[in-house]
């Protein structure tokens, strides 16, 4: 019959409305500033900067490489790169970002900086009280509000750091390795650079370069 | 003359002549809606409450609304490209003029506007009601049966033809006069 | 009693009264219209504040939520903040915009919905004038929102605007029918288009029950068309299409901000007030206390209370019912609304003539029901409404 | 009080005003608003002479008002779909181009 169903809902939002005021259970919402909901792990909300050590801005990861700024689906991120270069975590000598700053008010949170970043020096913050009284020069974030350490970054994406450490660690050691093997071969070049000034060979220099 | 009355006509013209000059259709619309509110205020300055509200029911109502839908429906809501006045409007002009001298040379000669001292006359809804359900009983039929009709009719005319019609060169379209719906009927 | 009744009006005798010893003869009649103005102005936009609050609050907890509770007790001075907000917002008006137009209309809206109050008895002796047609006022000083409506939507130069605005305006224009033919029985039984005579047919009380035609089948029939019509002139939910944030962001106030937002809230919420307050007066008995017994109580109270059971009926079924289509709108009220409507009278005339009994009350009953479910059945014919079931769900 | 002439002169001046839209003006919308403005001044007209008569108990004016407002909801209700009919077929409302009797 029409007009049933509107009845029954009716009778079904009345219930809603009574039964909040008898059981709190049914209220699903948290009175905000006082009471937080906890936040997942994966939750992000705007990029930062990870440095490693204890300075910011000489332990950057990032190397100015500007593909997060070219990924960056709103444009949000500009940067200027450096004219000098300073060596980085592996001890390799690379640029380094003078200007790097996201505007806050353009950012959509959508993670694809980190996701494209090859020095895992990007990452999503989980903070989310951004609002400021500053509406044009508040909302630009730069270089020494982004930089935020290593060890904030193990603290709220536990999973997440352990894998970006371990990538790192693994790459400091093939560097490592690589050195070692560079050094090794540097060595026995020279020594075979040594031997053929002794009794020259024509296979030695495919073999250095291999 | 009291000043409710000047206002009153001054407004209802004001609004009149800018309905009949302004470029936008819409804008028009609007200023023609404002004069039939001036002239519901007339009518309630004369006393006749019922005819007022029924105007401002059935012009500013009704009317008004259907006249910008009709222009939104015709595109007239944006600005035309040509020039608004036709190319006759000189002679329209004066006609329009001419008529109006008439009329005030008539009204200024004639004895009626001598009467100065009018009645107290009401119309109260009853008395309106009674005459309406009475005397005027065939009128009242005949105008429902009218309105009836150009409800219908006017559904008919507006209503868009099922096949669609076959674009000739100059860009207007062509209706086939065999395809033309036969409920369109009675004209033939 | 008369003295606690008639509270308001010896005030306003005694402050004219005052006033003649300083002011002209000539400026009385304006100064009592004034205070007239003056007093509705201030009761409805206090009792619009505490509309958006009740509402606020009684859809939250419809929804299991709390509802605004932060400023003040119980969050009860949130519309003095949503007031103050909106009053020192920032002024835009989009630069295609028809500047006069889109500033003449939220003014042309809020000015019908406060002049309909005019003729509305909210208590024994006051009205703010006793129009011999004052139901006519009421619908065509209503009817002249609908142009409001549409110069809100045209001049702000926004496809939702527009699209908004002519959906209301058809939904206005379509649901008017209804409204005003309801209206009609009420106006064929009682011989009168004056408010204040209809409240007067409706005093005393015949048997257990008091003699409001909401008691009667063609009463209750109209009462109900009525409210429904009314929730639709209104724009509230589940007429909101007009306005639907889900497809039109605003409707036709998307481009208004800062003040002339609040206006169109304000003229929202005072017309659906004065049609509330309208349908009391025709099958609610106006400021009639229901029992002989409750006499005692002022009679502009027993209106107050009478409009803020209808206020949380609104609220009731806003936050209870789905938002139409448009077809179902339009279906709603050309198949359904105007046949009932129109039958309704038919039931109002039957009434009329048959004495008083059982058989009268069978037969209206009868002519009520009968085509509600015939008509019904050919709404809900072809609809199989069911359970419903996600199929990409879980 | 306001004599009847200023009634009768008002409604010349909207009746004016109404012809001198309906012939000048292009817009075939616009000339239907300039007839309807000629309407409303005969209705001012019926009202004023009615207010005015000596027996304003017969009802005259306000019912020849009454009949006329409704006729003239018919004729703008018949006239703007006309209108909209005659914009679908030339695709112009200006009633200068709209000059053949042949569609």
């Amino acid at each position: 019959m029409l007009g049933e169903g509107i009845i029954k809902g009716m009778a079904e939002t009345a219930r809603n409305f009574l039964g909040s005021y008898v059981s709190d259970d049914r209220l699903t919402t948290v009175q905000y500033p006082e009471e937080r909901t906890p936040q997942f792990e994966n939750a992000r909300q705007f990029p930062f900067l990870v440095f490693d050590g204890s300075d910011p801005l000489k332990g950057l990861r990032c190397v100015a490489c500007q593909i997060c700024e070219k990924e960056c689906p709103p444009k949000c991120i500009y940067i200027v790169k450096s004219k000098d270069k300073r060596p980085d975590y592996k001890g390799q000598m690379q640029l380094y970002p003078v200007t790097f700053d996201i505007d806050l008010s353009v950012c959509m949170s959508c993670q694809i900086c980190v996701e494209v970043c090859p020095f895992e020096s990007i990452k999503m913050d989980t903070a989310y009280e951004l609002s400021t009284s500053d509406r044009f020069g508040g909302l630009l974030v730069s270089k020494p509000q982004l930089a935020k350490p290593n060890d904030h970054y193990r603290k709220i994406h536990p999973t997440d750091a352990a894998l970006s450490d371990a990538a790192l660690a693994a790459e400091v050691a093939k560097a490592q390795a690589k050195a070692r093997a560079d050094a090794e071969a540097k060595a026995k070049v020279a020594a075979e650079a040594k031997a053929k000034a002794a009794a020259p060979n024509p296979v030695a220099p495919v073999v250095a370069i291999a | 003359m009291d000043w409710p009355f000047l206002i009153i006509a001054g407004f209802t013209i004001a609004a009149a002549a800018a309905a009949m000059t302004l470029r936008n259709l819409i804008h028009c619309a609007l200023a023609v809606a404002l004069a039939f509110v001036g002239l519901a205020a007339a009518y309630l300055q004369l006393n006749a409450q019922f005819v007022g509200f029924a105007q401002i029911l059935v012009y500013v109502g009704a009317v008004a609304i259907l006249i910008v839908f009709a222009a939104l429906l015709t595109r007239g809501g944006e600005p035309s490209q040509v020039g608004i006045f036709s190319k006759t409007w000189l002679a329209g002009l004066g006609v329009a003029l001419a008529v109006l001298g008439v009329l005030a040379w008539a009204i200024a000669r004639s004895l009626v506007t001598q009467d100065q001292a009018p009645p107290t006359a009401e119309a109260t809804v009853k008395q309106i009601g009674n005459a309406l359900m009475t005397e005027y009983v065939l009128p009242l039929e005949v105008v429902g049966l009218l309105l009836t009709a150009a409800l219908i009719g006017a559904v008919i005319i507006a209503m868009r033809d099922e096949t669609p019609n076959p674009v000739v060169e100059d860009g207007r379209s062509k209706p086939k006069s065999s395809a033309k719906p036969t409920s369109v009927g009675g004209h033939e | 009693m008369t003295g606690l009744d008639q509270v308001f009006v010896t005030l306003k005798h005694w402050l004219l009264g005052q006033l003649a010893n300083i002011l002209p003869n000539g400026l009385l009649p304006v100064v009592s219209v004034l205070l007239s103005i003056a007093a509705i102005i201030m009761v409805f936009a206090s009792l619009f504040a505490i509309m958006t609050i009740m509402e606020r609050k009684g859809l939250g907890r419809i929804q299991n939520r709390y509802g605004p509770n932060r400023v003040g007790p119980f969050g009860f001075l949130q519309p003095a903040a949503d007031g103050i907000k909106a009053l020192i917002k920032e002024d835009l008006v989009p630069r295609a915009a028809d500047q006069v137009v889109h500033l003449l209309a939220p003014v042309m809206l809020v000015v019908p919905a406060l002049l309909v109050y005019a003729v509305l008895p909210v208590g024994r002796n006051m009205v703010a004038i006793d129009f011999d047609a004052g139901l006519l006022f009421f619908f065509a000083v209503g009817a002249a929102s609908e142009l409001a409506v549409f110069m809100a939507g045209w001049s702000s130069r926004n496809k939702y605007a527009l699209l908004g605005a002519m959906r209301a305006v058809a939904q206005m224009v379509s649901y008017e029918i209804p409204l005003i033919l309801s209206t009609v029985s009420v106006v064929m039984l009682t011989g009168t288009l004056s408010p204040v005579k209809i409240v007067e047919a409706q005093a005393g009380h015949a048997g257990w029950l008091p003699d409001w035609f909401v008691f009667t089948p063609w009463g209750f029939a109209g009462f109900v068309l009525f409210m429904i019509a009314a929730n639709a002139e209104a724009n509230r939910s589940p007429f909101d299409l007009p306005e639907g944030e889900s497809e039109l962001v605003a409707g036709y106030f998307t481009e208004y901000s800062g003040f002339k937002f609040a206006l169109f809230f304000l003229a929202e919420y005072l017309s659906l007030f004065a049609v509330s307050g309208l349908g009391i007066t025709l099958f609610l008995g106006g400021w009639q206390a229901p029992f002989a017994a409750l006499d005692f109580v002022p009679s502009w109270a027993w209106f107050f209370v009478k409009l803020l059971g209808l206020i949380v009926l609104f609220i009731w079924t806003r936050g209870t019912l789905p938002r139409l289509r448009v077809d179902q709108l339009m279906n709603f009220a050309w198949k359904f609304m105007l046949p009932l409507a129109l039958i309704n009278l038919l039931t109002a005339a039957v009434w009329h003539y048959m004495p008083p009994g059982m058989p009268r009350w069978l037969v209206g009953g009868a002519l009520v029901v009968g085509p509600y479910l015939m008509l019904g059945r050919g709404l809900m014919a072809g609809k199989h409404i069911s359970k419903r079931t996600y199929r990409y769900a879980e | 009080m306001t004599p009847l002439a200023a009634y009768l002169i008002l409604s010349a001046f909207l009746f004016a005003i109404g012809l001198a839209g309906a012939l000048t003006r292009r817009n075939a919308i616009i000339v239907l608003m300039g007839i309807e403005l000629m309407l409303n001044a005969a209705n001012l007209n019926f009202i004023a002479f009615w207010r005015f008569s000596d027996h304003p108990e017969a009802l005259t004016g306000i019912m020849f008002v009454i009949f006329s407002i409704g006729v003239a909801a018919a004729e703008a209700a018949v006239g703007l779909a006309l209108i909209i009919a005659i914009y679908r077929h030339y695709k112009t409302t200006n009633v200068d181009e709209v000059n053949s009797l042949k569609g």
